[in-house]
Protein backbone atom coordinates (compact mmCIF):
# COMPACT_ATOMS: atom_id res chain seq x y z
CA UNK A 1 0.00 0.00 0.00
CA UNK A 2 2.37 2.10 1.26
CA UNK A 3 4.58 1.52 -1.97
CA UNK A 4 1.47 2.42 -4.37
CA UNK A 5 1.86 5.88 -2.59
CA UNK A 6 5.56 6.35 -2.98
CA UNK A 7 4.98 5.20 -6.69
CA UNK A 8 2.21 7.95 -7.35
CA UNK A 9 3.92 10.82 -5.46
CA UNK A 10 6.59 10.50 -7.68
CA UNK A 11 4.98 9.81 -10.84
CA UNK A 12 2.90 12.97 -10.03
CA UNK A 13 6.40 14.89 -9.71
CA UNK A 14 7.48 13.17 -13.00
CA UNK A 15 4.27 14.48 -14.85
CA UNK A 16 5.29 18.05 -13.06
CA UNK A 17 8.75 17.96 -14.95
CA UNK A 18 7.03 16.90 -18.07
CA UNK A 19 4.60 19.69 -18.12
CA UNK A 20 7.44 22.23 -17.81
CA UNK A 21 9.19 20.04 -20.61
CA UNK A 22 6.10 20.66 -22.73
CA UNK A 23 5.72 24.60 -21.53
CA UNK A 24 9.14 25.75 -21.08
CA UNK A 25 9.82 28.75 -22.95
CA UNK A 26 13.13 28.60 -23.26
CA UNK A 27 15.64 25.43 -24.04
CA UNK A 28 17.45 25.79 -20.77
CA UNK A 29 13.92 25.12 -19.00
CA UNK A 30 13.25 22.15 -21.36
CA UNK A 31 16.77 20.58 -20.36
CA UNK A 32 16.28 21.33 -16.60
CA UNK A 33 12.71 19.35 -16.60
CA UNK A 34 14.81 16.21 -18.33
CA UNK A 35 18.10 17.02 -15.70
CA UNK A 36 15.45 16.95 -13.14
CA UNK A 37 13.10 14.08 -14.56
CA UNK A 38 16.84 11.75 -14.87
CA UNK A 39 17.11 12.06 -11.54
CA UNK A 40 13.38 11.02 -9.89
CA UNK A 41 13.45 7.74 -12.51
CA UNK A 42 16.74 6.77 -10.16
CA UNK A 43 14.71 6.94 -7.29
CA UNK A 44 12.11 4.84 -9.24
CA UNK A 45 14.67 2.51 -9.43
CA UNK A 46 15.89 1.79 -6.41
CA UNK A 47 12.09 1.56 -4.61
CA UNK A 48 11.99 -1.54 -7.84
CA UNK A 49 14.74 -2.73 -6.26
CA UNK A 50 13.18 -3.07 -2.60
CA UNK A 51 10.22 -4.87 -3.76
CA UNK A 52 12.07 -7.16 -6.37
CA UNK A 53 14.36 -8.10 -4.43
CA UNK A 54 16.73 -8.11 -7.24
CA UNK A 55 20.18 -5.70 -6.96
CA UNK A 56 20.51 -5.46 -10.53
CA UNK A 57 17.69 -2.47 -10.77
CA UNK A 58 20.59 -0.63 -8.88
CA UNK A 59 22.60 -1.23 -11.74
CA UNK A 60 20.38 0.59 -13.56
CA UNK A 61 19.62 2.98 -11.11
CA UNK A 62 23.58 4.32 -11.74
CA UNK A 63 23.80 4.18 -15.02
CA UNK A 64 20.78 5.96 -16.07
CA UNK A 65 22.18 8.96 -13.00
CA UNK A 66 25.71 8.54 -15.29
CA UNK A 67 23.49 9.17 -18.64
CA UNK A 68 21.48 12.12 -17.07
CA UNK A 69 24.91 13.57 -15.86
CA UNK A 70 25.97 13.02 -19.54
CA UNK A 71 23.12 14.63 -21.12
CA UNK A 72 23.23 17.57 -19.18
CA UNK A 73 26.52 18.72 -19.24
CA UNK A 74 26.62 18.37 -22.91
CA UNK A 75 23.32 20.33 -23.51
CA UNK A 76 24.83 22.91 -21.59
CA UNK A 77 27.93 23.33 -23.85
CA UNK A 78 25.80 22.99 -26.66
CA UNK A 79 24.01 26.19 -25.08
CA UNK A 80 26.83 27.86 -24.72
CA UNK A 81 27.35 28.13 -28.69
CA UNK A 82 30.45 25.74 -28.94
CA UNK A 83 31.16 22.69 -30.79
CA UNK A 84 31.03 18.84 -29.53
CA UNK A 85 35.07 19.07 -28.40
CA UNK A 86 35.94 23.09 -28.26
CA UNK B 1 51.51 8.51 -5.33
CA UNK B 2 47.89 9.42 -6.11
CA UNK B 3 48.47 6.73 -9.12
CA UNK B 4 48.59 4.30 -6.05
CA UNK B 5 45.75 5.91 -4.15
CA UNK B 6 43.27 6.28 -7.14
CA UNK B 7 43.69 2.36 -7.49
CA UNK B 8 43.17 1.10 -3.87
CA UNK B 9 39.89 3.57 -4.20
CA UNK B 10 38.74 2.18 -7.74
CA UNK B 11 39.65 -1.26 -5.70
CA UNK B 12 37.58 -0.69 -2.97
CA UNK B 13 34.84 0.40 -5.09
CA UNK B 14 35.02 -2.64 -7.20
CA UNK B 15 34.69 -4.94 -3.60
CA UNK B 16 31.33 -2.79 -2.68
CA UNK B 17 29.73 -3.11 -6.08
CA UNK B 18 30.32 -6.84 -6.30
CA UNK B 19 29.79 -7.18 -2.14
CA UNK B 20 31.58 -10.39 -2.03
CA UNK B 21 35.70 -11.61 -0.80
CA UNK B 22 35.49 -14.95 -3.47
CA UNK B 23 38.90 -15.48 -4.48
CA UNK B 24 37.77 -15.04 -8.31
CA UNK B 25 36.04 -11.92 -7.77
CA UNK B 26 38.85 -10.38 -5.89
CA UNK B 27 41.54 -11.26 -8.83
CA UNK B 28 39.31 -9.63 -11.82
CA UNK B 29 38.68 -6.38 -9.14
CA UNK B 30 42.67 -6.26 -9.31
CA UNK B 31 42.84 -6.30 -12.81
CA UNK B 32 39.85 -4.78 -13.64
CA UNK B 33 41.12 -1.85 -11.24
CA UNK B 34 44.76 -1.62 -13.07
CA UNK B 35 43.24 -1.00 -16.04
CA UNK B 36 40.82 1.82 -15.39
CA UNK B 37 43.87 3.52 -13.21
CA UNK B 38 46.09 3.05 -16.24
CA UNK B 39 43.47 4.56 -18.74
CA UNK B 40 43.24 7.60 -16.38
CA UNK B 41 46.49 7.80 -15.59
CA UNK B 42 47.24 11.54 -16.29
CA UNK B 43 44.64 13.28 -16.09
CA UNK B 44 43.83 12.96 -12.40
CA UNK B 45 43.55 15.18 -9.11
CA UNK B 46 47.13 15.72 -7.09
CA UNK B 47 46.80 14.84 -3.51
CA UNK B 48 47.36 17.97 -0.74
CA UNK B 49 50.84 19.76 -1.30
CA UNK B 50 51.39 18.91 2.14
CA UNK B 51 51.19 16.20 4.42
CA UNK B 52 48.49 14.16 2.49
CA UNK B 53 47.37 11.49 5.25
CA UNK B 54 47.61 13.71 7.61
CA UNK B 55 45.01 12.40 10.19
CA UNK B 56 43.27 15.99 11.42
CA UNK B 57 42.21 16.16 7.60
CA UNK B 58 39.97 13.30 8.10
CA UNK B 59 38.75 14.47 11.14
CA UNK B 60 37.36 17.35 9.45
CA UNK B 61 36.16 15.62 6.95
CA UNK B 62 34.04 13.86 9.16
CA UNK B 63 33.61 17.37 10.67
CA UNK B 64 32.27 18.52 7.36
CA UNK B 65 29.59 15.56 6.70
CA UNK B 66 27.24 16.51 9.16
CA UNK B 67 27.50 20.11 8.80
CA UNK B 68 26.98 19.89 5.23
CA UNK B 69 23.36 17.33 5.19
CA UNK B 70 22.00 20.09 8.07
CA UNK B 71 22.83 22.78 5.89
CA UNK B 72 21.38 20.84 2.98
CA UNK B 73 18.26 19.98 4.68
CA UNK B 74 17.86 23.48 5.80
CA UNK B 75 17.92 24.70 2.34
CA UNK B 76 15.24 22.19 1.08
CA UNK B 77 12.75 23.78 4.15
CA UNK B 78 13.53 27.14 2.56
CA UNK B 79 12.84 25.78 -0.93
CA UNK B 80 9.83 24.15 0.47
CA UNK B 81 8.58 27.62 2.59
CA UNK B 82 8.91 29.66 -0.82
CA UNK B 83 7.26 27.05 -3.24
CA UNK B 84 4.46 26.43 -1.38
CA UNK B 85 4.01 29.96 -0.06
CA UNK B 86 1.05 31.80 -2.16
CA UNK B 87 2.83 33.99 -3.91
CA UNK B 88 6.60 33.10 -3.94
CA UNK B 89 8.90 35.26 -1.85
CA UNK B 90 11.79 35.46 -3.87
CA UNK B 91 14.11 38.53 -4.70
CA UNK B 92 16.73 36.69 -6.80
CA UNK B 93 20.04 38.25 -8.40
CA UNK B 94 23.37 37.31 -8.99
CA UNK B 95 26.42 38.46 -6.79
CA UNK B 96 30.07 38.36 -6.58
CA UNK B 97 32.20 36.70 -3.38
CA UNK B 98 35.51 36.30 -2.93
CA UNK B 99 37.00 33.16 -1.98
CA UNK B 100 40.67 32.25 -0.48
CA UNK B 101 40.43 29.06 -1.71
CA UNK B 102 43.72 28.01 -4.56
CA UNK B 103 43.02 24.72 -5.55
CA UNK B 104 41.15 23.11 -8.46
CA UNK B 105 39.51 20.64 -6.53
CA UNK B 106 38.80 22.43 -3.06
CA UNK B 107 36.92 25.46 -5.19
CA UNK B 108 34.98 22.58 -6.59
CA UNK B 109 33.99 21.11 -3.68
CA UNK B 110 33.22 24.80 -2.42
CA UNK B 111 31.27 25.58 -5.17
CA UNK B 112 29.25 22.46 -5.16
CA UNK B 113 28.35 22.66 -1.61
CA UNK B 114 27.31 26.76 -2.50
CA UNK B 115 25.13 25.37 -4.61
CA UNK B 116 23.05 22.64 -2.22
CA UNK B 117 23.00 24.83 0.49
CA UNK B 118 20.37 28.00 1.11
CA UNK B 119 19.34 29.36 -1.74
CA UNK B 120 22.26 29.97 -3.75
CA UNK B 121 23.78 28.59 -6.96
CA UNK B 122 27.28 28.80 -8.19
CA UNK B 123 26.81 30.09 -11.89
CA UNK B 124 31.14 30.86 -12.61
CA UNK B 125 34.15 30.53 -11.13
CA UNK B 126 36.99 32.72 -12.83
CA UNK B 127 39.88 33.33 -10.96
CA UNK B 128 39.56 34.11 -6.96
CA UNK B 129 35.46 34.69 -7.92
CA UNK B 130 32.63 32.91 -7.66
CA UNK B 131 29.56 34.09 -9.66
CA UNK B 132 26.83 33.23 -7.37
CA UNK B 133 22.92 33.30 -8.03
CA UNK B 134 20.67 33.80 -5.04
CA UNK B 135 17.35 33.55 -4.55
CA UNK B 136 17.02 36.25 -1.68
CA UNK B 137 19.57 39.36 -1.70
CA UNK B 138 19.69 40.80 1.66
CA UNK B 139 22.37 43.04 1.54
CA UNK B 140 24.67 44.50 -1.03
CA UNK B 141 27.52 45.01 0.45
CA UNK B 142 29.74 42.57 -0.81
CA UNK B 143 31.94 42.11 2.45
CA UNK B 144 28.64 40.85 3.90
CA UNK B 145 27.26 38.71 1.03
CA UNK B 146 30.80 36.80 0.97
CA UNK B 147 30.39 36.57 4.70
CA UNK B 148 27.16 34.89 4.38
CA UNK B 149 27.71 32.77 1.59
CA UNK B 150 31.33 31.43 1.60
CA UNK B 151 32.11 31.29 5.11
CA UNK B 152 29.91 28.39 5.76
CA UNK B 153 32.26 25.76 4.41
CA UNK B 154 35.40 27.68 3.14
CA UNK B 155 37.33 27.22 5.97
CA UNK B 156 36.21 23.65 6.54
CA UNK B 157 37.51 22.87 3.31
CA UNK B 158 40.52 24.69 4.06
CA UNK B 159 41.60 21.91 6.52
CA UNK B 160 40.49 19.37 4.32
CA UNK B 161 41.66 19.83 1.04
CA UNK B 162 44.79 22.22 1.37
CA UNK C 1 41.16 27.27 -23.91
CA UNK C 2 39.43 24.00 -24.91
CA UNK C 3 37.22 22.60 -22.46
CA UNK C 4 34.42 23.04 -19.72
CA UNK C 5 34.72 25.25 -16.87
CA UNK C 6 36.82 24.40 -13.80
CA UNK C 7 34.27 22.59 -11.99
CA UNK C 8 33.34 20.53 -14.47
CA UNK C 9 36.77 19.61 -15.47
CA UNK C 10 37.29 18.41 -11.99
CA UNK C 11 34.70 16.57 -11.67
CA UNK C 12 35.69 14.72 -15.02
CA UNK C 13 38.94 13.85 -13.30
CA UNK C 14 37.19 12.57 -10.17
CA UNK C 15 34.36 10.63 -11.78
CA UNK C 16 36.01 8.90 -15.32
CA UNK C 17 38.02 6.42 -13.05
CA UNK C 18 35.07 4.79 -11.94
CA UNK C 19 33.23 5.29 -15.01
CA UNK C 20 35.49 2.80 -16.41
CA UNK C 21 35.40 0.53 -13.68
CA UNK C 22 31.84 0.35 -13.87
CA UNK C 23 31.41 -0.64 -17.25
CA UNK C 24 34.27 -3.29 -16.34
CA UNK C 25 31.55 -4.35 -13.69
CA UNK C 26 28.98 -4.37 -16.11
CA UNK C 27 30.55 -6.65 -18.70
CA UNK C 28 32.60 -8.72 -16.45
CA UNK C 29 29.23 -9.80 -14.63
CA UNK C 30 27.67 -9.51 -18.34
CA UNK C 31 26.50 -14.02 -17.95
CA UNK C 32 25.29 -13.62 -13.86
CA UNK C 33 23.36 -10.25 -14.25
CA UNK C 34 21.77 -8.14 -16.98
CA UNK C 35 24.43 -6.26 -18.74
CA UNK C 36 26.91 -7.64 -20.93
CA UNK C 37 28.93 -6.79 -23.95
CA UNK C 38 26.54 -3.86 -25.70
CA UNK C 39 25.89 -2.25 -22.15
CA UNK C 40 29.56 -2.05 -20.74
CA UNK C 41 31.11 -0.95 -24.33
CA UNK C 42 28.44 1.80 -24.42
CA UNK C 43 29.32 2.75 -20.53
CA UNK C 44 33.17 2.96 -21.36
CA UNK C 45 31.98 5.08 -24.62
CA UNK C 46 30.13 7.58 -22.10
CA UNK C 47 33.34 7.74 -19.96
CA UNK C 48 35.22 9.01 -23.17
CA UNK C 49 32.67 11.52 -24.42
CA UNK C 50 32.60 12.99 -20.94
CA UNK C 51 37.06 12.90 -21.52
CA UNK C 52 35.87 14.66 -24.56
CA UNK C 53 33.52 17.15 -23.49
CA UNK C 54 35.64 18.26 -20.15
CA UNK C 55 38.80 18.64 -21.88
CA UNK C 56 38.79 18.58 -25.60
CA UNK C 57 39.46 15.65 -28.12
CA UNK C 58 43.39 16.18 -27.69
CA UNK C 59 42.86 14.18 -24.26
CA UNK C 60 41.38 10.89 -25.53
CA UNK C 61 43.15 10.75 -28.81
CA UNK C 62 46.30 10.92 -27.05
CA UNK C 63 45.07 8.00 -25.08
CA UNK C 64 43.92 6.21 -28.61
CA UNK C 65 45.51 7.62 -31.71
CA UNK C 66 42.78 7.01 -34.53
CA UNK C 67 45.37 4.33 -36.33
CA UNK C 68 45.28 2.39 -33.07
CA UNK C 69 41.81 2.60 -32.39
CA UNK C 70 40.61 1.06 -35.85
CA UNK C 71 43.00 -1.98 -34.93
CA UNK C 72 41.84 -2.94 -31.53
CA UNK C 73 38.42 -2.25 -33.20
CA UNK C 74 39.20 -5.23 -35.62
CA UNK C 75 40.78 -7.28 -32.92
CA UNK C 76 37.43 -6.76 -31.15
CA UNK C 77 35.51 -8.17 -34.08
CA UNK C 78 38.29 -10.93 -34.67
CA UNK C 79 38.07 -12.21 -30.79
CA UNK C 80 34.46 -12.38 -31.28
CA UNK C 81 34.85 -14.67 -34.64
CA UNK C 82 37.92 -16.23 -33.28
CA UNK C 83 35.60 -17.98 -30.12
CA UNK C 84 32.66 -18.74 -32.23
CA UNK C 85 35.28 -20.74 -34.99
CA UNK C 86 36.97 -22.38 -32.11
CA UNK C 87 33.96 -24.08 -31.48
CA UNK C 88 34.57 -26.01 -34.64
CA UNK C 89 37.25 -28.00 -33.16
CA UNK C 90 34.98 -29.75 -30.43
CA UNK C 91 31.87 -29.70 -32.54
CA UNK C 92 29.95 -27.03 -34.26
CA UNK C 93 29.81 -22.67 -35.21
CA UNK C 94 29.64 -21.42 -31.66
CA UNK C 95 29.69 -24.39 -29.61
CA UNK C 96 30.61 -23.73 -25.85
CA UNK C 97 33.13 -25.55 -25.55
CA UNK C 98 34.56 -24.47 -21.90
CA UNK C 99 33.31 -26.22 -18.90
CA UNK C 100 30.39 -24.32 -17.77
CA UNK C 101 31.77 -23.95 -14.20
CA UNK C 102 29.36 -23.49 -11.20
CA UNK C 103 26.32 -21.17 -11.57
CA UNK C 104 26.23 -17.73 -10.58
CA UNK C 105 30.28 -17.19 -9.58
CA UNK C 106 32.43 -15.34 -11.79
CA UNK C 107 34.46 -17.69 -13.91
CA UNK C 108 31.10 -19.87 -15.08
CA UNK C 109 28.86 -20.27 -18.63
CA UNK C 110 32.38 -21.22 -20.90
CA UNK C 111 33.10 -18.99 -23.34
CA UNK C 112 30.23 -15.99 -22.82
CA UNK C 113 32.41 -14.05 -20.61
CA UNK C 114 35.03 -14.21 -23.45
CA UNK C 115 32.58 -13.27 -25.88
CA UNK C 116 31.46 -10.55 -23.96
CA UNK C 117 34.97 -8.77 -23.44
CA UNK C 118 35.23 -8.89 -27.08
CA UNK C 119 32.23 -7.61 -28.11
CA UNK C 120 32.55 -4.53 -25.41
CA UNK C 121 36.26 -3.73 -26.83
CA UNK C 122 34.34 -3.95 -30.49
CA UNK C 123 31.49 -1.78 -29.11
CA UNK C 124 33.37 0.60 -27.28
CA UNK C 125 35.83 1.12 -29.85
CA UNK C 126 33.95 1.61 -32.31
CA UNK C 127 31.55 4.23 -30.40
CA UNK C 128 35.15 6.13 -29.62
CA UNK C 129 35.78 5.72 -33.22
CA UNK C 130 32.39 7.72 -34.00
CA UNK C 131 32.83 10.33 -31.45
CA UNK C 132 36.07 11.21 -32.85
CA UNK C 133 35.12 11.33 -36.41
CA UNK C 134 32.28 13.75 -35.13
CA UNK C 135 34.40 15.98 -33.75
CA UNK C 136 37.03 15.50 -36.14
CA UNK C 137 35.06 15.95 -39.45
CA UNK C 138 32.50 18.90 -38.39
CA UNK C 139 33.09 20.78 -41.38
CA UNK C 140 32.80 19.66 -44.46
CA UNK C 141 35.07 21.31 -47.68
CA UNK C 142 35.35 19.63 -50.66
CA UNK C 143 39.24 18.59 -51.62
CA UNK C 144 41.09 21.70 -52.85
CA UNK C 145 37.64 24.13 -52.69
CA UNK C 146 36.21 26.42 -50.96
CA UNK C 147 33.36 25.66 -49.06
CA UNK C 148 30.30 25.63 -51.81
CA UNK C 149 27.41 28.06 -51.76
CA UNK C 150 24.33 25.83 -50.32
CA UNK C 151 26.78 24.78 -47.08
CA UNK C 152 27.79 27.10 -44.91
CA UNK C 153 30.70 25.61 -43.33
CA UNK C 154 29.27 23.98 -39.62
CA UNK D 1 15.86 -0.50 10.74
CA UNK D 2 13.29 -0.87 8.31
CA UNK D 3 10.91 1.41 9.98
CA UNK D 4 14.22 4.27 9.65
CA UNK D 5 14.45 3.33 6.28
CA UNK D 6 10.37 4.29 5.69
CA UNK D 7 10.70 7.32 7.48
CA UNK D 8 13.77 8.36 4.88
CA UNK D 9 11.91 7.31 1.99
CA UNK D 10 9.05 9.42 2.93
CA UNK D 11 10.42 12.48 3.24
CA UNK D 12 12.65 11.96 0.59
CA UNK D 13 9.23 11.34 -1.87
CA UNK D 14 7.87 14.94 0.04
CA UNK D 15 10.78 16.19 -1.15
CA UNK D 16 11.07 15.54 -4.80
CA UNK D 17 7.55 16.41 -4.99
CA UNK D 18 8.26 20.51 -3.65
CA UNK D 19 11.10 19.91 -6.43
CA UNK D 20 8.78 19.26 -9.10
CA UNK D 21 6.44 22.05 -7.66
CA UNK D 22 9.11 24.68 -7.49
CA UNK D 23 9.99 23.28 -11.37
CA UNK D 24 6.70 24.74 -12.02
CA UNK D 25 6.15 27.40 -9.78
CA UNK D 26 9.22 29.47 -9.89
CA UNK D 27 9.24 32.34 -12.63
CA UNK D 28 12.87 32.13 -14.32
CA UNK D 29 14.98 29.40 -15.25
CA UNK D 30 17.79 30.20 -12.53
CA UNK D 31 14.86 29.96 -9.57
CA UNK D 32 13.78 26.74 -11.16
CA UNK D 33 17.31 25.44 -11.56
CA UNK D 34 17.83 26.33 -7.36
CA UNK D 35 14.41 24.67 -6.65
CA UNK D 36 14.57 21.49 -8.78
CA UNK D 37 18.40 20.94 -8.06
CA UNK D 38 18.26 21.40 -3.90
CA UNK D 39 15.39 19.14 -3.83
CA UNK D 40 15.60 16.50 -5.76
CA UNK D 41 19.01 16.02 -5.32
CA UNK D 42 18.43 15.67 -1.34
CA UNK D 43 15.26 14.10 -1.79
CA UNK D 44 17.03 11.17 -4.60
CA UNK D 45 19.71 10.87 -2.18
CA UNK D 46 17.36 10.32 0.88
CA UNK D 47 15.50 7.47 -1.03
CA UNK D 48 18.69 5.71 -1.54
CA UNK D 49 20.11 6.01 1.94
CA UNK D 50 16.45 4.86 2.94
CA UNK D 51 16.81 2.22 0.59
CA UNK D 52 20.00 0.88 2.54
CA UNK D 53 18.36 1.24 6.11
CA UNK D 54 15.70 -0.85 4.41
CA UNK D 55 17.56 -3.80 3.84
CA UNK D 56 20.49 -3.53 5.67
CA UNK D 57 24.23 -3.90 4.57
CA UNK D 58 23.56 -6.20 1.38
CA UNK D 59 24.07 -6.10 -2.04
CA UNK D 60 21.05 -3.67 -3.06
CA UNK D 61 22.26 -1.10 0.58
CA UNK D 62 26.01 -0.56 -0.71
CA UNK D 63 24.89 0.04 -4.51
CA UNK D 64 22.33 2.49 -3.18
CA UNK D 65 25.06 4.10 -1.32
CA UNK D 66 27.76 4.25 -4.13
CA UNK D 67 24.92 5.50 -6.28
CA UNK D 68 23.89 8.65 -3.54
CA UNK D 69 27.64 9.75 -3.48
CA UNK D 70 27.31 9.54 -7.04
CA UNK D 71 24.55 12.16 -7.47
CA UNK D 72 25.59 14.24 -4.83
CA UNK D 73 28.96 14.90 -7.14
CA UNK D 74 27.25 15.13 -10.05
CA UNK D 75 24.25 16.87 -9.97
CA UNK D 76 25.32 20.08 -8.59
CA UNK D 77 27.97 20.01 -11.17
CA UNK D 78 25.22 19.83 -13.87
CA UNK D 79 23.22 22.61 -12.52
CA UNK D 80 26.24 24.69 -12.89
CA UNK D 81 27.03 23.96 -16.31
CA UNK D 82 23.36 24.52 -16.97
CA UNK D 83 23.19 27.77 -15.60
CA UNK D 84 26.70 29.14 -16.99
CA UNK D 85 25.71 27.91 -20.46
CA UNK D 86 21.82 29.59 -20.30
CA UNK D 87 23.65 32.53 -19.24
CA UNK D 88 26.11 32.98 -21.84
CA UNK D 89 23.51 32.08 -24.56
CA UNK D 90 21.75 35.17 -23.41
CA UNK D 91 18.69 33.81 -21.11
CA UNK D 92 17.70 36.78 -18.85
CA UNK D 93 16.96 36.92 -15.12
CA UNK D 94 13.28 37.55 -14.32
CA UNK D 95 12.47 41.13 -14.34
CA UNK D 96 11.95 41.05 -10.61
CA UNK D 97 15.64 40.25 -9.74
CA UNK D 98 17.84 43.18 -7.90
CA UNK D 99 21.28 42.89 -10.34
CA UNK D 100 23.20 40.67 -12.33
CA UNK D 101 27.25 41.14 -11.36
CA UNK D 102 27.83 38.54 -14.07
CA UNK D 103 26.39 40.64 -16.66
CA UNK D 104 28.19 43.54 -16.02
CA UNK D 105 31.45 42.15 -15.46
CA UNK D 106 31.02 40.24 -18.90
CA UNK D 107 30.46 43.73 -20.43
CA UNK D 108 33.21 45.45 -18.64
CA UNK D 109 35.69 42.47 -19.87
CA UNK D 110 36.17 41.27 -16.60
CA UNK D 111 35.20 37.38 -17.79
CA UNK D 112 36.96 36.29 -20.58
CA UNK D 113 36.08 33.39 -23.04
CA UNK D 114 37.31 30.93 -19.95
CA UNK D 115 40.31 30.95 -17.93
Amino acid sequence: MIWWMFFSILALSGLMCLYRVGAGPTPPDRTVAIDIFGTLVVGFCALLGIIEGRDFFLNIAIAWALLSFLGTVALAKYLEGRGFDE
Amino acid sequence: MKIFVTYLAAFVVWLLLTWSLDPQEVLAGLAVAALSTYLTRDILVELPPSRPFHPKRYIWFLYYIPVFFWHMLRANLDVAYRVLHPEVPIRPGIVKVRTNLKREISKTMLANSITLTPGTLTVDVVGDFLYVHWINVSTHDPEEQTRIIVSRFERILKEVFE
Amino acid sequence: MKGMSLIVRTIARVVTTFIFLYSAYIVVYGHITPGGGFPGGVILALGVMLLMLAFGREVPLRKLPEGRASVLDCLGALGFWAIALLGLTAGYFFLNFLGKGEPFRLVSAGTMPLCNISISVKVGVSLFAVLAALSIYRRFYPPGGEPPEDMSGG
Amino acid sequence: MSEIGLVLISVGVVFDLFGCIGLVRLPDIYNRLQAATKCVTLGTCMILIGVAFYTGLDAIGVKAIICAVFILLTSPTGAHALARGSHRSGVPLWEGSVGDKYREDKEGGEVHEEA
